[in-house]
Parts: C-alpha cells; structure tokens; sequence
C-alpha cells in the first residue's frame, strides 16, 4: 500500500477528483496549502509597500492505495493537473505499512480500493 | 419621486410640496427671510436626512455585492462601490444634474436635458429659499446625486468577479453621466414621459430598470463565470453555483438596502408632509407615513413571497433568496410607494417576491450569469412594480393627481414608460460595453478569473492570512 | 413609550404629546388641512425618523447573534432574524395593532384588545391629522409595528444553534401575533396597568421583559446545546463555552442596537418635544433631549460596569461582556429614560453591567444555556430597569405625570407590572414551545445539531470557501 | 462647529443659530412655555439625530481599524473602541463639557476652562429653551459628548496591535478629559483662539488635529510593530507591509464614517438652518444644505484623489487607500464646510485625497508604523482642510462672519491654530505615553504581540474556529 | 518508529483526542481536511442550483509514535472515532526513519513519547 | 528521497523558509496545523467559563528532499525554529519511493532539488 501525496493548482481540484474516480480511485483527502517551488514570487501591494508572496495555495491530496492502483492513480493526476506551466506541482509516494478502517476495524487490503 | 420640477411657477411649487399646507404658502418673487417658513426648513432637514439614508444604500450594495460573491473577488466589489459613489457624485456635479433637470433650457425640447456644466445655485439667493422648491437647491442636487449613484452600482453586481476594472470604471461614467439623467429628465425633469401621464415615484424604472438593463447588457457582452454553466458527462448542460462567502454580509448588505430606502422612498416624498387627509380616500396618500408603510410592508411580504417560493422550489428555505425578496419588495413598491393602499402594498410585495426567486431561477437557466440577482431584483421587480401602480392605484388619488399633473399612471402610460426605458437604456448600455469589450477589452483573462481579481486587479487580499478553500 | 391612548379626548392627546407647546393646540373635531401645524410636522417625521433606527436593531440583533454563536450556524440565525421582521410587520398590521391599541373596542375591558382583523385610518381623514395624535395614524402603526418586531427577535438568539427553523417561527408568529400586543395594551394600550400606575416609558418590561421571558421558556423546553456542559473525570458538571466564531460581527451587532436605540427611547417620547422647561425641576423631563442623553450615558456605564466585572471575575477583559453591558444598560434605562436624572442614569446602567456579567454567568451555572445572554440582557436587566424606575424615578416629575394620567411608577406598581408580565409571557412562551416540542417536534437532531443548522436546515453554509475548525 | 457660546447675550446666540429667521427670535430673559417656538423643535431635533450619526462613527472606527489590522488583534481593538465611547461620554459628563465651555467662569480666562464637575442644566429652566441656545441644554451636551470621544478614538488605530490595553485606556481617559476640552475651549468655548479669528467649522483641527498629535506620539513612543521594518540581505531597510485581515470591515467602516460624517459636519451647523441667502454670494453658506454637498463631494474627490495617486504609485488601485481618500477629503472639509464653495470643496478633497497616500507612504519611509494611517487621516489631513479654509473660504463670507465675530479664517489665523494645537496636544499626549511607558509599561511582550493581543489581553479569538495562517 | 495519519469525524475530535492521552499519546498534530469516501454527497442549494458536495470535513491526526504505541494509539482511535456509519474514517501507518525534537536536537526514541 | 515533515512556531515561519533557502530548500509546502505536546494549555475566557485550550498552532512543513540534502534541512530547521522553550517543534523523516513532477512527469532525483 502506498500513500500518494500529490500538490496540484488549486484551480485543477475537481479536474483531478474526476480524472481519479475514473481510475476508480474514489478515497483521498484533500486540503489546502500554500507551497513554494519554481513558481516566481507574486507582488502584492498593500498601502503603498510592495510584498513579494512566494507561497503559492495549492491543493494538497493524500491518497492511501493499494500497489497496484499507484500507477493509475499517479496518471490519472499528470493528466488533469498538468498545464505545462512552472508550479504545476508535484507527486510523492510514500509506503503505508498497514490500514485500518475506523467503522469496523478492518485491515488492510480489504479497506482500501 | 415626483420632484418639483424648476421651471414651474412657484405657485404650483407650493402646491405639490406642501400640498395640504395652504398656509405655508410663500409669495412668489420675494426673496430673502421673510419666505423661509419653519415647514420649509422641516421639509428641507428631511430632504438632506434621505440622503445620507441614500448614501448608505451604497454600503448596502458593497456588502451584499461582496458576500454573495467569491471570496477572492471581494476586493475588487468592494473597490467599485467605492468608486462608483464617487465617480456618481462628481459627474452629476458636473453634467447629470442639469441634463436630468434643464428646467426650460432643454437642448432637444422634452428629450434631452442641458449641457451646463456644473451645479450652482440662482444668483438671487432664490435657490435657497422656497422661490426654488420645498427645499433649497443644494438639497436638491446632493438628494438627486445620490439617487444618481445607484443606478451605476447595480450594475456592479451583476458583472462582478470577471471584469476589468478599467473598463467597467469607464462604462459607469458613462452610463451615470448621460445615460440615467437622460431618461430621469423625462419624467422627473419634467419630459415627455411627465406629459403622458407616467408615474413613477421613486424610481421602480427610472432607477431600479435602467440599472437593470445596464446590467443585462454587461451579463450578456461578458458571458457567464467560468465553471458556472458545466457539460456534465451525459452531454447536458449543468448549473453549478458558485456559493457566496460570506452569508453575514450580505445580510448586513440588505438590511443597510431596506434602511437606506426609508430614505430613498420617504424622501422622495420631497417634504415631510405627514400625508394629505384630503385625499381621495382620507388615507394619507403622498404622505411620507404612509410611503414608509407601504415600503416596509411590501419588504415584509417581499421575504415572505420569496421565502415560502424557495423553500417550495428548493425543498429548504435558501437565505439569499429572502433577502432578494426582501429588495424585491421594495424595488417593486418604489414606484407606486405614494399612492397604493397598503393591502395592495402587501399584494405587490408578496408577487415581487415570488417572481424574484423564479426569475432567479429563469435567468440560470438562460445561462445569463448575474451573481447577485441585480436583473431580477433591479429590473424584473422595477418593471412589475411599475406597472403594479396602473393596476393597484388608488383611483381617487390618481385622479386628484391629473388634476395637479403629475402622472395617471394607467397601465398604459406605465407600459410605455417601462418600454421607453428599455428601448434606450438597454441598446446604450450594450453599445457601451460592446465598444469596450473590442477596443480595450472588458474581461480579465482565465487566469486572472481563476485566481481572482483581487490579486489581478489590485494585487491585494481581502481576507489577509485567512485560508479560503477552492470550489470543491 | 408612554403613547397617546387614541381614544382619548383631543384634549389629552395635545396635553401629553404637546405638553410644553399650548399653542400647538388643534380644536378637536376640525379635520382636514387647517389643524395641521408645523409641529405636527415635526413630531411626524421624528417618529419615522425613529421607525427607522428601530428597523436598524435587526440588523443589530441578527450581527450580535451570529456573532456570538457558531460559524455552522450563522445562515440559520440570519434567516430567522430576516424572517422575523417579516412575519413581526406583517401580523401586527392583521392583527397585533387592532390587540394592542383597541381605543374603546376592548373585547374583554382593559385586558383583550380589538380583534378588529387588518389596519386602516378613520375614514374622516382624522388619522392624517392631530385628532388622531400628535402624529398619524400611519407613523403610529408603523412604529408600533417595528417595536413588536422586537420583542419575537429577542427570543433568536437564546434558543439558536439548536431550535428547528419551522416551529421557531410557528411560535414566533403566535408570541409577536398575541401576546406581545396583549400584554402591552394593559399599559401602552389603556389597560389595567395603565390604571394602576405602573410606568415603562420604552418597553423595558413590556418589549424586553417579554421577549426575555419568551427565551427563559425557550431556553428551559430546548435544554443545553451539546457539549456546553460536560462532566468530567471528577464527575464534575463543567461548563465548555462555545466560542462565537465572530466579535467583529457582535460588534456591528451591538453598536447597531445602540443606534437603533435612539430612535426605540427617543422616539418613545412619540414627538419631538425637546423637554418640558416647567418640569418639577426645569430638568426637562419627557422631552428627546434629556432621553438622549440618559440613553447614552447608561449605555457607557453598563459597558464600565460590565467591563470592570467581567476583568475582576475572569481575570481578563470579555469583549462580549463589554457588549452585553451596553446592552444591559440600554435595556435599564428604558423603563425611566424620560423621568430620571442623568446622574442616576449612571447608577442605573452601572448596576445593569454588573448584573449582567453576573447573569450571564449564574445562568450558566443554572445549566440554563443562552449563547447569546438575551435572558441576562433583556429579562433581567428588564426587571432591573423597571424597578429602579421606581427607585431612581424623580419624584417631582412622578406626581406631574400621575396628574396626567399617565403613571406613577412606585416600586410597587412597577413591581406589579413585572410580576403580571411574567405571569403571562413565560407560561404563554412555555406552553407553545412544549406543544410544539410534543407535536412536531421543537429540537434538531443530534447530527443535524453537531453538522450544523445551516447545512441541516438551508442546505447552505454561511462562509463558502473558508474551513472553519471544529471545537479544539 | 461654531457653537453659540452659553455666554453670549442671548441676541448673538438668535442671530448665530437662527442667523436667517429674525422671526424665531425670542425675548431673552423669557423662560418657559412661550418662546419655544417650533424652529426651536427643529434645531434641537436635527442636532439630537446628528447625535446618533456621530455616535456610529465610532462603529465606523472599530470597524475599519479592525479590518485593517490582523485577525490576533481584532477582539483588543473592538474592546478599546467599545470602551472609549463609554469613557468619553462619561468623563466629558464629569469634567470635559465644563472645562470646554465654561461660559464665563474660565478658570484662567480665555485659556483653561471651568473645573466644575458634572453636568446639570440651569435651574431656571432656560436651559431647556432658546435662551440657552438654538437647542437644549442636553442635546448640547450629548452632541459635544459624542464629538469628545472620536479625538480620544483615533489613537487607538494608530497605536494597535502593540499596545497594552490598560494603560491606553489610562492615556485616552486623561486626553479626552482634558487635552481635547481644553484645546477645545479655545475655538468653540470662546477662547483666544476664537477671539484671534481662527476659524474651524466642525473640527479639522480641535477634532482630527488633536486625534492626531495623540496618534504620532504614541506611534513615536511605542515603535514600530514586530516585522513592519526588516534589514534585508544588503543591510537595507525594508517596509514590509503586515496585511489588514478584512477589507469588508474596512469598507464597512469607512462608509460609516461618511454617513456620520453627515451628523459630525451637518450637526455643527447647531440648527437646521438650510442655508442663508442673504450671504455674500447667495449662496446658502453656514447651512445644512451646503454643507452635506461640500461634505459629500470632498469625500468623493478624496476617494478620486487617492484612487489615482495610488493607481499610479503603486501600479495597482488599492482599496485601503481609496478608503483613506474618503476619509481625507472628509477631514479636509471638515474646518471650512460651510464657508466654501461646491468647486473649492472637489480641489479640497482632491488634494487631500493625493497627500493621504504620499504621507502614508512617507510615514512609513520615517519608519512610523501607523496601521490605519489615523496620522495621514487625521492629523495631515486635518492641518490641510484648516489651512485650507485660509486659502479657499469665500472672501464675502469670511468678511460677513467677521462682523458676527465667529471667525475670520485669514491663512496667518488658520496656522496660529494649527500650530498652537499641535504646541499643546503633541506633547502632552507624549507626556502621557512616556509617563505611562517608563512606569507600568506601554508595549506588550513580544511574545505576546507575535501570538496576538486577543489571547494576551484578553484570553479570546475573535474568530473562534477559523484558522488564521501567520504571515507568510 | 511510525507516523499514524488518522482521518476522523470532526465531532470526534475531543473524543479521539481524550482517548489517546489514555493510552499516553499526548503528542500530536491536528488539521481540518475535506474527504470523500463511502459517505454519500450532501445536496448544498444555492439560489435555486443544486450542488452534490461529495467531499466530507474530516479531522487529520498525525501522530509520531514508538512502534510499541501503534497498537494502543490506533486502538484508541477506533474507539472513540467509531459510530460504525459510512464515513468514520481511516488509519493509515507509514513508517518514520527519523524523528528530531526541535527544542534540543535530541534524535529519535528519547524524543517520541 | 525523504519527506521531511516540520511541525515550528508560526512566528519562525519565514526564518525556517530562511534558513532552508539558505541550505538550497526551495521547494516545500507548508500548512498550519494544530498540535498538542508540552506545551502547556492555555486558559481562554469566554463568557465567563473558561476554556483550557491544549492544542497550539503551529506550522508544519512537508519537504522532499534527496537524502544527501536530509541533514541540512533538519539543521537549517533546527537552527532557525529553536527558542529553546517547550513547544518549539519536531521533525519527522519519512521514506519516499517515488517522486514526479506534474509539469512533465519526471520522475525521481532529477525532479527534486
Ligand atoms: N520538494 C518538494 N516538497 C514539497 N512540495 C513540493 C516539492 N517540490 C515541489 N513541490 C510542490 O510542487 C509545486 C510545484 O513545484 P514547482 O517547482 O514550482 O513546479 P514545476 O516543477 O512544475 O516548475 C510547488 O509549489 C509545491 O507545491
Ligand atoms: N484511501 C484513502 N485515502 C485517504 N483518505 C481516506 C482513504 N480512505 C478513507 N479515507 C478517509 O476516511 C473517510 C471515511 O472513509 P469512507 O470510505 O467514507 O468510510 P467507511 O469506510 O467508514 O465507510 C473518508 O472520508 C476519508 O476521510
Ligand atoms: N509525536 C508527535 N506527533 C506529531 N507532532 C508532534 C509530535 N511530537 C511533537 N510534535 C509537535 O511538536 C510540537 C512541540 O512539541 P512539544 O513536546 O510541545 O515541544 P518540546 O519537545 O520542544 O517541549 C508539538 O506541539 C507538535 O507540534
């Protein structure tokens, strides 16, 4: 099992929760955060002092996914999160060494899609 | 509002604002103190406390606006209701007032008002006094600018969170500066639309529907928000709301809208006259007790229309469609505040607050994107309310009024007023927002929709260090 | 609001709105234009002038509650405090006005108004006219209507985050239809309390009283929201505040309300008599100038009082304390602000602030939970004033007003106001509130509560975008 | 506000306050009944409703500092603004109104006013009719109350988010008690100030002045903000600017503070005078009339100003700043708003609006924090509209107040006025703060400042759930 | 060492967070997300539109535990987060390589309560 | 490739980013979070009840890294988010199997700095 941790525009939420429940991944977490990479600062401008904001919001997903559906899963965010634009984001893979599921209990495969 | 017209004799002055008032009369061409009655400066202090009720009309507006819109646009809302109050004091300054009230120096007899520029009072000292009308000529200027600036902000509403600043700044010029005095001047300036017996109290079409238009002109050049209207997987088209953020201030928005219109409707009265016992029906017709009845019961029945419709078509009652119904009543009661009894008022209001969440309704379906319902509101409920006075006026009253002049109000007279206005505010407005939207274009990009114009347009946040959540 | 009985002998009428003014005086029976004098004007507009900063304190009252309560239940506070305006105007127009003011048509003497359905003026034009009052008809309804508003909203926010929206409003209509004006016509309206002598000029017992008894049986039927009293692992009860999730917006509530104030105090004086110069003292009791000041000044002490004790008792200062002081002061004065020395107005308001932070906190330790202290405010502080109506009241201006007529305000006749008040409104408030708990049910579920009323009741949520924490 | 000194014979007070109604005048010495006359009612009226306007100013100014301050302060700069109301009502009822306006009993004569303590009207009952003044004794009282505590509250936006709560509520006690009266005592009390004919209308230097010199010492005294001023890597001074949280309640704010603003310059009139057409110019100067629309359209042309200045500066159009261009121009025209003409008022409000926006960027370049920009506001905008009055009053006018003795308003008058103002309240107000920091402290602990004075000061969150990101 | 990532019902949270401190684990961190799963979309109306919110606020734990917590930690969280409907949530356990105390420096099993 | 998860003081905010741009961190994201530890509670007020809050706010970094840039990140993190008090923060070190870029769908070391 793996946990996918993808940062994507927060623009390409629902683009990605579509393209995910396509590949029959339906089970994630979602949350905002703001993240830093190549994407250049913005200005901002508040009562005549300039502001340069290198945090950019993101939408963060945490998906927890047996080994077989990392692939899918993984292009199945390229494709609805890509713009080809610096700050498209990025895609992390993490192990997961076991699951529980709190409604009864269950471990394991059996509790994850 | 049915406004002293200027150029009248001053014995007709009297006659309409201090109607029941036969001892205030003043003799007319004397100038100075002796004419300064206590009623005039009673009816003057009314005057200038409905504007500043007016004037926070506008708050109304830039609250409600912003909390029925996303939060990343709040910013820029706020920033045209801002410069809009501006923008509509200074042009009327400038132009609007002597183009919306020439007296007799019209440029094109009854259709078109005069450019004089500048406002300043007669060089006799009669503007201040009751030679000029139930109040001084400064009143009369700051009451009539503030109404002007709402016309333009209605509009704001309805394009919000996708146009540019510039351009919107530069149609409301417009369209504040000649388009509203223009088609004011006909009724309230005394113009043709005066002579064929239209009425129109306080603005249901002469404010409210030329605001309207303004805004379904800029709905339909703009198009509607991005992710709005949704191919969903079957090929059909889907409605997707783009929720409010803020519940709490539109609220404020509406409550501001209702005080302001005490205001805006019981000082269109234009004297504190109490109402006339001889009228009609001895039911204080013209009176402001009266408007201020009607207008808070037909908001009343407005929320109770709408609250009972949405709960009935949206299976729970939906907090921003009360509020609409709450406008909704008043725009609808607007022009007929004066003269319709109260039951009627109670009849007005419960349909102007139906017809709003339905028009709600039809416009989305229309795929006509307004986020805050200003054309339901502004102007399906102006024209209703206008033409509410032909059906649901009170006969007597109308009657007494043809006598003094001042409007018929048949339906007939109302249908040709609410068209007049449609047939010129409309293709104006359209004609304005269309030569924008190809010569410096009127609708920021993707991009910057997507992020929000608040960084776009202004490079600022609304909410500093709060985190708001995409559409999810 | 000590309002001129419309059955009264003109005489009266001009005696008591007039007072100080003899020569304002209209012969009774003449109607139409020449009795209509610029005084009249002025007190007309005065009482519009007020109608509409009382409308305001509904905006005050829907801010300060969803103010202080939580942000998942802000659209549900927000569409009960707009449709209670609504439904407050709408029944006292068919019913309330008639129940309250019955004049001579009492169903039962003295005790049970008119149930005379729908408002209308005399059809002799009076109602227009100082034959009716020193104001119209129209200004009359209108006012007295927005009041009544008043006491149902009260209620809203003691039983919020966990009333359903329906049955709330069921009662409301029934408690603002019936027994607001009822009990208010045994004093505003010529009643038995009139005739004993007990006093309350503005409604501290008749307005706030009554809608604080309304919210003590709310209060009691509903029980505690969950998870504002917990026992803990001593098996100790434990009080868990829920923090309101906006002081900004409690803020706005509160100096809304103030606002608002000046026009429910002064424009109780129901003219604009700037104060009677041959008052026992030359202090000018009964006019709006000295209601002015004793209404602000108490409202700066209770925040001083409240200020100080809530930074005593909790170690640090509670701004919603603060708030609440300003409140309970205005509610404390209410009862006297016409007939009491502005230095015990400071005493008065002083003490509100200091009950009401020690109300707010006994309440609680009574496991009576009420998220806003509308009981600690409107209740207690309404017994508050009206009692020291009977303790501070200046005596001088006592005996001129028994002459009149118009009350004597000893503790005891206060006393008896209070306690007959009591007997009626909590008994009638629990009665509708347990039938309607046993019928249709009065609480939300347990989920429904803990999601939220405004996803449970509206579908909705009030702060589209923004996450908001769950209790930490 | 050139208010009818209690000493003056009754004469001037009539020619003053009903400088155009020779037929209201009353006999002097005359108490009671007779000589109320109905302009009286009037008059007395319009400054009670003025009172109520001023009064949501204060609403005005809580909510814009704290819309433009960071959500950890926002509960400590509600609570100030809350608790300075009270404080001024209540300390102006015991010392300020008798030190500001002692009539004759000038503790040094022209100078320091009378230390009698309290408020209490003669006992002749004058004080409730013309022969005190245009207006009772207590709408004097509580229109003057309500103007102390704004000098007193514009400290406190530019002295957040740093300061202790205690001992600020220590330094406004003192400088509204008896800074703000005495300076006060000098123009309006009668003082040398008057008698040198230094002329300010409602305030732009005994209100916004004094507001403002308390505002640059504190700013001066407490230092900048933690953050506000960085050394980069080049060892270069850097503004970073720390985001307001809410630009609605910053709007909310300031559109309240317009709408006071009617009450702050209309009320100064001290009468409903609409305006006197026998002036130089017949042009209405020194009444109501005349001075809503210099009012109104000054702050149109502050917003205009700013907007502009700020669009080309910044690259961008900021939203705080047109706000502060409203506000500049309203306190620009605040000195000289009856005495100018409508196109010197748009020059007025234009200029103001342009300096607000240099100064607020200057005063950060001099790295004085001030987070509402209360000192460009109040204090730079403030010396401006005096100066102004020197510059632009109409020469006929001037000449025709001359005659009256109320003021000549030459430029070498104005700046004598300015100067002798900041001569005094600068540093006394330094005296304060220094006194206060070097005894129980003035700052909050780092600590504290960093996790907001909301938990520091007062164990609260003003947005209890919503999570607040720290400064990214 | 492991990281337990534990999604909960909101109104669980004190619950959840009483029953860790039982079994010992005081340290924690907290944050709200929206999750979607087996839970059915809530209907959202907004002036006359339908919207299916088929994301859920979830409360995220992440707890950094000794191996020999696991068990307790997520027994822990079942107990107090289960109600046994649709939507209770998930455990996930990933594996912790190194664990720093700020304060000190202070590397790994010393540092983990 | 490690996942470097930082839970410091809001107010160490900008010093963190700081101090890890200093050691070549670029490419982080950042959320806030609630958490529980030694700190102790702090009492809140609120209407005269008291409330003992036992979560703090902190901020939590997520940064991937390759694992020759692990020990400088702790101490850039150590450095600039110690005060030395309790509540200063952890880190935690957590395996990543996989990296991608969304922008192009790189994979791995040459897409993380
Ligand atoms: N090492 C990292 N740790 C955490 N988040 C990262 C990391 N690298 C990239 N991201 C996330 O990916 C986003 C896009 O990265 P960026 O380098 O700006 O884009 P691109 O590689 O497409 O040019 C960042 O804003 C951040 O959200
Ligand atoms: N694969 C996953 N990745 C991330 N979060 C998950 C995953 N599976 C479940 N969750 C979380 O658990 C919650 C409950 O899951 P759900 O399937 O709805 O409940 P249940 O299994 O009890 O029916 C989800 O809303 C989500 O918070
Ligand atoms: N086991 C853990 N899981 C998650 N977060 C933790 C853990 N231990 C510590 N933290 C985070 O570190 C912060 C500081 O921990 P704490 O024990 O209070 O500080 P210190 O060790 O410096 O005294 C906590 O508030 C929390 O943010």
């Amino acid at each position: 099992m793996k946990l996918i941790i993808a940062y994507v525009r927060p623009e390409k939420l629902r683009d990605v929760k579509t393209s995910l429940s396509k590949v029959e991944v339906f089970r994630m977490s979602i949350d905002n955060v703001r993240t830093t990479g190549d994407e250049p600062a913005v200005r901002e401008s508040y009562r005549g002092a300039d502001v340069y904001v290198d945090t950019h919001a993101r939408v963060k997903f945490e998906i927890a996914v047996n080994d077989e559906f990392v692939d899918r899963a993984v292009n199945a965010i390229i494709d609805a999160g890509r713009t080809g634009i610096d700050g498209d984001g990025h895609i992390l893979v993490v192990p997961i060494e076991r699951s529980i599921r709190i409604r009864d209990g269950a471990e394991a495969g059996e509790a994850i899609a | 509002m049915h406004r002293c017209q200027r150029w009248l004799s001053a014995g007709l002055v009297v006659c309409v604002a201090g109607v029941a008032f036969g001892q205030d009369a003043v003799t007319a061409g004397e100038t100075g103190l002796a004419n300064v009655t206590d009623r005039f400066v009673v009816d003057n202090l009314w005057l200038l406390i409905s504007t500043a009720l007016v004037f926070i009309m506008h708050l109304g507006f830039a609250s409600l606006e912003s909390g029925l819109t996303q939060a990343k646009n709040t910013v820029n809302i706020l920033f045209k209701n801002t410069a809009i109050v501006a923008i509509g004091l200074i042009t009327y300054l400038i132009i609007g007032f002597n183009l919306m009230y020439p007296g007799e120096a019209w440029t094109v007899s009854n259709w078109l008002g005069a450019f004089s520029f500048g406002a300043s009072p007669a060089h006799d000292g009669s503007g201040m006094t009751p030679d000029y009308a139930g109040y001084t000529y400064w009143s009369d200027f700051i009451f009539q600018a503030m109404f002007a600036a709402t016309a333009a902000t209605i509009v704001s509403g309805a394009v919000a969170e996708r146009i540019k600043l510039g351009p919107f700044l530069v149609f409301s010029t417009l369209y504040v500066a000649i388009v509203y005095p223009i088609i004011g001047s006909w009724k309230w300036g005394g113009g043709w639309l005066a002579d064929r017996g239209f009425y129109d109290f306080a603005g249901s079409t002469l404010v409210h529907s030329v605001g309207g238009w303004g805004a379904l002109a800029g709905v339909i050049v703009l198009g509607p928000r991005i992710g709005k209207y949704l191919v969903n997987e079957e090929g059909k088209c889907q409605i997707r709301p783009l929720l409010g953020h803020s519940m709490p201030l539109a609220a404020i928005g509406v409550f501001l809208l209702w005080f302001g219109w005490f205001g805006f409707n019981g000082g269109s009265v234009l004297s504190a006259d109490p109402g006339d016992p001889s009228d009609g029906n001895w039911y204080g017709f013209g009176g402001v007790s009266l408007v201020f009845v009607t207008t808070s019961i037909a908001a009343a029945a407005g929320i109770i229309g709408a609250m009972f419709t949405s709960w009935i078509v949206q299976a729970k009652p939906d907090l921003s469609m009360a509020l609409n119904g709450a406008l909704a009543g008043l725009v609808g009661i607007t022009a007929g505040a004066d003269v319709i009894r109260v039951e009627w008022a109670v009849v007005i209001g419960l349909i102007a607050g139906v017809v709003v969440v339905l028009s709600v309704i039809g416009l989305d379906r229309l795929r006509l994107d307004d986020p805050v319902g200003a054309i339901s509101v502004h102007l399906v409920c102006g024209i209703w309310g206008t033409l509410a006075v032909g059906l649901f006026a009170d006969d007597a009253r109308m009657t007494q009024l043809d006598t003094e002049g001042v409007g018929v109000g048949t339906f007939g007279d109302q249908l040709i007023g609410v068209l007049a206005t449609g047939a010129v505010a409309f293709p104006a407005a359209l004609i304005f927002f269309l030569i924008l939207r190809f010569t410096v274009g009127l609708r920021v990009s993707r991009d910057e929709e997507l992020g929000g114009l608040d960084f776009g347009e202004h490079a600022m946040e609304a909410y500093g260090g709060f985190q708001v959540f995409p559409d999810h």
